[in-house]
């Protein structure tokens, strides 16, 4: 078979596939469908390095905010630590791969270590998140919120410090015998992530960027796959009733501790993964990128897309990383402070919009809420009559906006005195409504 | 229901086409210099807004005074010269943005980057497309390398060793701090070197370090009360918090000592230098206090065309860098015109660079009215004349 | 990391299984917070297929002994038995699982989930639905039979309380009567051999409230139910109950026959005053 | 460096955490919101009194305390108050985009490079140990605004109302207590102790720029948390022990994991003991 017929029979098989999906998945046929019109321009014609770069971006992004809004839309805690896990990936994934890189003498592209690198990006990510999920059995709301921010900043300042020449210099000063030397050197050398310069970690050529893109949205349709058949099974509904009213769900069966860890450990992993990919497009991988202002960059990715909307998470994802593109390169100076100022207020205004009581007539009188999503079902999916709206199917799109999730989220912490699985919950957000007896 | 998913696919194609139509849009890798470029267009990527933006506002606002300047003499053999400043904000991940704009935007001659951090990734990007660069200011060690990226300043490590080598002829027997940055590469870099070129006669040295924005330096200050001399290998905003907040609690008589950081530290905002009793200096590559000479020359004009803007010897260095480069290419005697493509311009360059290149410029140590020399080492390091200056003598006056 | 330095002396309960004829079984069942002692010497012995009442004036405890009975609290004194089987420090889910359903006296819907999706979370536990996280990401067919499987049976569950129509809507957008009565269902979903209902009339007018008492007679019968119910309502109680505990500050007041035990002098002051 | 030293230190910088925690808590127990902007607020009552310092500190300093409450009045009217009843998640993020957009404000009108001034109120001696006068004033200062707080709290018929707020909003407004004014004066209270913290903050750091209270912000916030959310002396004694964990670990080599290692310590004790060291239980009823 030569190249070409090679080509076609690939794309036959591709096109098949996608038609199969397209009855049900619509977002999985979209982003094929994008990323056959890019591998396709970037075999055909040597595309421009910066639209390479960009996809590159924006697959990340997509992880990220898809990712994300598994925690913050669906199970309805509030992450702020999203780049710390990015970050553990990154580091670890970026780690394997110099010293698989080195030892075996390979090219930086070799598509095996970056799935081995993948691989153990997801399973640390991973590992760090079952620690935050710990946490949060024990706490809700605000306080889990501070301990994710926490983690985030653990993990910045820990590979911030992650260079240990003077600390080899200083073992090597002492009278130890060689060999415990040579050990400590050898694992400190292991722990050496760079530190204040960032780990050089192999990455793509420019040139070859375009493969970091393709294998990008393979694992956005990965990442989406795992997401969306949680969600719609009996597991996704169990998440969501948590969400919902974690009281009930416990009177319901449902175990709560293993469906929260399960969530944060999911989450966790795609943004080990999206950092990997990260530390395959970036030199160094500097931990200073990965700060709290990352997280809440993500988190304002998953809040203008809708919470609990995947989605709306992919396009506003999509659309922000093309728009930080395109305004970095259009505000110079002082105006790219405006950038920032637009944001923040973009945030507030949506999050006021889709919250505030007192506006809850205009928003069913507009219901602008999921627009994109919304216009993606009536175009796409559902039937236009109302009923076919909240199909049970497609319900996993709704956000909780009532004051229902206050009654949630408002007992903020859970504490085991007993140590046992006494439920003494304490009450720390103190409910507004009075309905509580 | 039918008609839904025809419009489905229909939906689905039109979105495919519109990428395509963008992706079209963005045309092949192939630079066009024939059609973009009526003058040489000098790229720099340097952090224009945030926490480091006065170093590159003042790269940039140099590189545009050294461009008007040889613009005005009539430009290398005819052509003028242009500037194409993006902003990196200090960040690496940004620089796939600023790179991929400034080469595709036609840039023939690179300042590189402002910065260390972000200088990682640009080098990797420029080798791969062979374009060579003289950074001004990006001191890593990472940063120079053989095949086309130049230094304007010293590396981290020669800094290092130069203030090592300084302390020991000067400084025997006195009781040395180091405050240093644990989080930033150039401090760090720098310490690690002074540090290990510093005479064993020295005894223990007092280290006290930092991390982010942290502004409150009282347990570092407690730690180094009793330093004669104080290492500082920082630049100068947290370097004058501290002097501030110790400046009754550090030895009166004890010196602060710094690095091409410094330069700038009379004129921090709010900083009252004469009030702290302490001596500063520092050893630099420029001498942004002079009164006469080429380095006040380069001063006075730009005072003159940037009155509010930040001055500073990334500033010097990035001026240099463009003299320079032009004089590399006119003294190469090629043919330059605008549409030359990168390639062929750093070919150019990196020839004369590796061929043993003198130039006098206002960084380096100038004496008198002479500019100073200036050559580089085959592995894109420069050998220059750094110079101790004191800023501030021992003693308040305030 | 928790050492139990500071938690109260609380002498974890050794659970051991006796024989018991009954359903629902409480030996001493008692809780304080700090020192009040809010419910204290309860002793409930349910028959299967009853339906129980526990009733009592505002503050009597009764919500506490549902809460001590589901887990949400754990008993300071006592233990409870499930057809014998020690039920004491469970956990809720562990609870649930081994048969105690219960409603909420204010109702806890998933608010933002379907009708059919609050009964389908209750259905989620029961060994017939079986499938692994693993066989529902990668879509193995068990995926699909049980969610076909379960899907039918909580239509057939929301069929019985004629909520079948409103299957696709938002729970939050249900009325009153109908929240009441999907949170029963929920519960049933969960094929409990003990049922508790917190106040399930409270808020119903006379119509919707012989409906519910219908209702529970057909799930007595028809799914093989025990039941113990709070209510205020005593024609609700009268009608339903064949026996009843009261309850007032705690300790049991009367137990017994309905009529005999509301007819007791003690409860008529306890509810007139006194 | 000697105990001593790393004491006083330790009191320093604890001071000013315990300052900015008591605003914290104050809002946090009353209008049981995490108000991520707090840390902002200090930075426009730093840079305030930059900006006005060489004209007159006094009027400086009295300017920045107006301009706190003033901005406290505006976000909570503007950006909280409309959410009163939302879910706390939004309310939670509408704090990190207050916060943001408090910083990004302040770059684009007063510029990204730091501003500063130079300051020298002297200090004792007392043999080797220097203490100087700002330390003393700090934890003076800092001692009376709790002493103050919690008389107001306990003596004053806004601080009964605010209590009775904090337990159980529903029924404090069926008590006939209004809410929104009470939340209102909270709001004036935290600000005005965050206006005071910018000037003891700025005093010592005798420098500011847009990022100037985020970082204490977020440690203040942890501080209350370890003394005990809602509880004033908690406020105090949390800023006092993580200003000494602070001090401790500068002197030690583990010194550049400080914020790690204060940030772990806030896991710790939220794991543990989320009430922290003063705080006190409640249950939630089913």
């Amino acid at each position: 078979m030569n190249k070409k017929e090679k080509f076609f029979s690939v794309m036959k098989k591709v096109g098949t596939g996608a038609q199969k999906f397209s009855k049900n998945y619509l977002n999985y046929t979209v982003i094929l469908a994008v990323m056959l019109v890019f591998t396709i321009f970037a075999l055909a014609t040597p595309m421009k390095d910066s639209t390479a770069l960009l996809f590159q971006k924006i697959t990340v992004a997509v992880i990220l905010a898809v990712s994300l809004n598994f925690v913050v839309g669906f199970l309805g805690e509030l992450s702020l630590g999203h780049a710390g896990f990015m970050a553990v990936g990154a580091f670890l994934g970026g780690k394997l791969s110099t010293i698989l890189v080195n030892a075996l003498g390979a090219n930086s592209t070799n598509i095996f270590i970056l799935i081995l690198s993948l691989v153990l990006g997801a399973v640390c990510a991973a590992v760090c998140g079952v620690v935050v999920g710990f946490a949060a059995l024990r706490l809700r709301g605000d306080y889990l919120a501070i301990v994710t921010l926490a983690f985030g900043e653990i993990v910045r300042v820990v590979f911030i410090n992650s260079s240990y020449d003077n600390a080899i210099n200083k073992i090597n000063a002492t009278k130890l015998p060689e060999f415990i030397k040579n050990f400590f050197a050898k694992i400190l050398e292991l722990l050496d992530f760079g530190g204040a310069l960032g780990l050089q970690s192999p990455s793509f050529p420019k040139k070859k960027m375009y493969i970091l893109v393709i294998i990008g949205f393979l694992l956005i349709l990965f990442t989406l796959f795992v997401i969306q058949n949680i969600l719609k099974s009996k597991t996704g509904r169990a998440i969501t009733a948590i969400r919902d009213n974690e009281i009930a769900a416990k009177a319901m069966g449902i175990d709560v501790t293993k469906h929260k860890l399960m969530v944060f450990v999911i989450s966790a992993a795609f943004a080990g993964m999206a950092g990997v990919l990260f530390s395959y497009a970036n030199k160094p991988v500097s931990a200073s990128s990965f700060g709290y202002n990352y997280s809440i960059e993500i988190l304002i990715m998953v809040v203008l897309g809708g919470m609990g909307s995947i989605n709306g998470s992919i396009i506003s994802a999509s659309l922000i990383t093309i728009l930080n593109e395109f305004l970095s390169k259009k505000l110079t100076g002082d105006n790219a402070i405006y950038k920032d100022l637009f944001y923040a207020v973009i945030l507030i205004l949506v999050i006021i919009y889709n919250n505030a009581p007192a506006l809850k007539n205009l928003r069913e009188k507009l219901n602008l809420k999921n627009l994109v999503g919304k216009l993606f079902n009536k175009i796409f999916k559902r039937k236009p009559n109302p009923s076919s709206v909240a199909s049970d199917a497609a319900r996993w799109d709704v956000v909780p906006t009532k004051i229902e999730m206050n009654e949630v989220l408002s007992t903020d912490v859970v504490i085991d005195y007993t140590g046992e699985n006494s439920a003494d919950i304490d009450e720390r957000g103190g409910s507004d409504n009075g309905k509580e007896n | 229901m039918k008609l839904k998913r025809v419009f489905a696919i229909v939906m689905t194609i039109v979105l495919c086409f519109g990428m395509v139509a963008v992706l079209a849009s963005c045309g092949n890798n192939e630079v066009n210099y024939a059609e973009n470029n009526t003058k040489i267009k000098v790229g720099v990527s340097g952090p224009l807004t945030g926490g480091a933006a006065m170093y590159g506002i003042a790269v940039k606002n140099s590189a545009q005074l050294a461009i008007d300047e040889i613009n005005a003499k009539g430009g290398v053999n005819g052509v003028m010269l242009e500037l194409v400043a993006a902003d990196d904000k200090h960040d690496a991940t940004l620089v796939s943005t600023t790179y991929t704009t400034l080469y595709e935007g036609g840039c023939q001659l690179f300042l590189g980057t402002v910065t260390t951090k972000p200088g990682i990734q640009f080098k990797d990007y420029a080798t791969e497309d062979g374009i060579f660069y003289l950074t001004p200011s990006a001191s890593g060690d990472d940063i120079p390398y053989a095949d086309g990226g130049f230094q304007m300043c010293f590396t981290d490590s020669n800094q290092g060793t130069a203030s090592a080598k300084l302390f020991n002829e000067n400084y025997a027997g006195k009781k040395i701090g180091i405050f240093y940055k644990a989080d930033d590469d150039y401090s760090v870099g720098i310490k690690n070197n002074f540090v290990k070129n510093l005479d064993a006669s020295f005894g223990k040295i007092e280290e006290a370090s930092f991390t982010g924005d942290t502004s409150l330096f009282d347990s570092q200050i407690s730690m180094l009360k009793d330093c004669d001399v104080i290492f500082m290998p920082i630049y100068y905003t947290p370097a004058s918090q501290f002097m501030k907040q110790g400046a009754n609690i550090v030895k009166a008589d004890a010196v602060y000592f710094g690095c091409d950081g410094f330069d700038g530290i009379d004129a921090v905002d709010g900083f009252a230098i004469d009030t702290i009793p302490q001596e500063v200096s520092y050893l630099s590559h420029f001498d942004s206090t002079a009164t006469e000479g080429p380095a006040a020359d380069y001063i006075k004009a730009y005072k003159e065309a940037y009155p509010n803007e930040p001055l500073n010897q990334f500033g010097a260095a990035a001026y240099d860098c463009v003299y320079a480069m032009v004089a590399a290419l006119e003294k190469s005697g090629e043919e330059i015109t605008a549409t030359m493509s990168a390639q062929d311009m750093s070919e150019i360059l990196l020839a004369q660079f590796k061929g043993g290149f003198v130039f006098n410029g206002v960084t380096g140590k100038c004496e008198g009215e002479n500019k100073s020399t200036i050559t580089w080492n085959a592995d894109g390091t420069v050998d220059k004349e750094a110079v101790k200056y004191v800023v501030k003598e021992a003693g308040a006056n305030g | 990391m928790a050492k139990k330095i500071k938690a109260p002396k609380h002498v974890p309960h050794k659970r051991e299984n006796i024989e018991s004829e009954y359903v629902l079984e409480t030996r001493n069942l008692g809780i304080s917070f700090g020192g009040l002692k809010a419910v204290q010497d309860v002793n409930l012995k349910i028959k299967k297929n009853q339906v129980y009442g526990l009733i009592g004036p505002n503050g009597a405890g009764k919500t506490t002994v549902f809460n001590l009975l589901t887990g949400v609290y754990q008993p300071t004194t006592g233990s409870f038995y499930l057809n014998g089987e020690d039920l004491t420090g469970l956990s809720q889910e562990k609870i649930n699982r081994k048969g105690f359903a219960r409603t909420f006296q204010n109702i806890r819907l998933f608010n933002n989930m379907t009708v059919v999706r609050n009964v389908m979370v209750g259905l989620s536990n029961q060994p017939e639905y079986k499938c692994t996280l693993f066989e529902s990401i990668f879509r193995l067919p068990r995926h699909f039979i049980a969610e076909r499987k379960m899907r039918k049976r909580a239509k057939e569950l929301l069929d019985i309380f004629g909520l079948l129509d409103e299957r696709n809507n938002l729970a939050c957008n249900l009325p009153y009567g109908k929240q009441r009565k999907l949170e029963i269902a929920r519960a049933l979903a969960t094929n409990p051999k003990l049922l508790l209902l917190d106040e399930p009339a409270a808020g119903m007018n006379p119509n919707e409230t012989e409906d519910l008492v219908n209702t529970i007679k057909y799930i007595c019968e028809n799914f093989d139910m025990t039941i113990l119910l709070i209510e205020h309502d005593m024609k609700f109680v009268s009608g339903l109950c064949d026996q009843i505990t009261v309850l007032n500050f705690g300790t049991v007041l009367a137990e017994g026959d309905t009529k005999e035990a509301l007819n007791n002098p003690e409860v008529i002051k306890a509810y007139i005053g006194g | 460096m000697d105990l001593l030293t790393i004491i006083i230190n330790g009191l320093s910088i604890g001071g000013i955490y315990a300052m900015i925690a008591l605003g914290y808590t104050m809002v946090y127990g009353i209008a049981k919101m995490l108000n991520f902007a707090h840390g902002d607020i200090i930075m426009v009552g730093a840079y305030t009194v930059v900006l006005l310092f060489t004209t007159s500190p006094t009027v400086g300093i009295i300017s920045a305390l107006v301009l706190c409450v003033l901005v406290g009045i505006i976000v909570e009217k503007a950006a909280y108050r409309p959410l009163r009843g939302a879910s706390p998640l939004a309310v939670l993020i509408t704090a990190i985009g207050v916060s943001k957009l408090l910083q990004s404000a302040a770059q684009i009108f007063i510029g990204s490079e730091p501003k500063g001034l130079t300051l020298n109120l002297g200090e004792i001696r007392l043999g080797s140990l220097h203490i100087s006068v700002l330390t003393l004033l700090t934890i003076l200062i800092s001692v009376a605004v709790m002493a103050g707080l919690t008389l107001f709290v306990k003596y004053t018929k806004m601080g009964r109302a605010m209590v009775a707020v904090s337990e159980d909003r529903g029924a404090a407004q069926l008590m006939g207590i209004n809410v929104n004014s009470v939340i209102t004066v909270t709001f004036i209270i935290g600000s005005a102790l965050a206006a005071l913290a910018g000037v003891f903050l700025l005093f010592k750091s005798q420098s500011v720029d847009s990022t100037f209270g985020a970082m204490p912000g977020i440690k203040a916030f942890a501080a209350a948390v370890i003394g005990g959310i809602g509880s004033i002396p908690g406020a105090m004694v949390g800023g006092v022990v993580l200003g000494f964990i602070e001090a401790i670990f500068a002197a030690t080599p583990l010194r550049d994991y400080v914020d790690a290692i204060e940030f772990a310590i806030l896991i710790i004790v939220l794991l543990v003991k989320p009430t922290g060291i003063l705080g006190k239980k409640r249950r939630e009823k089913v």
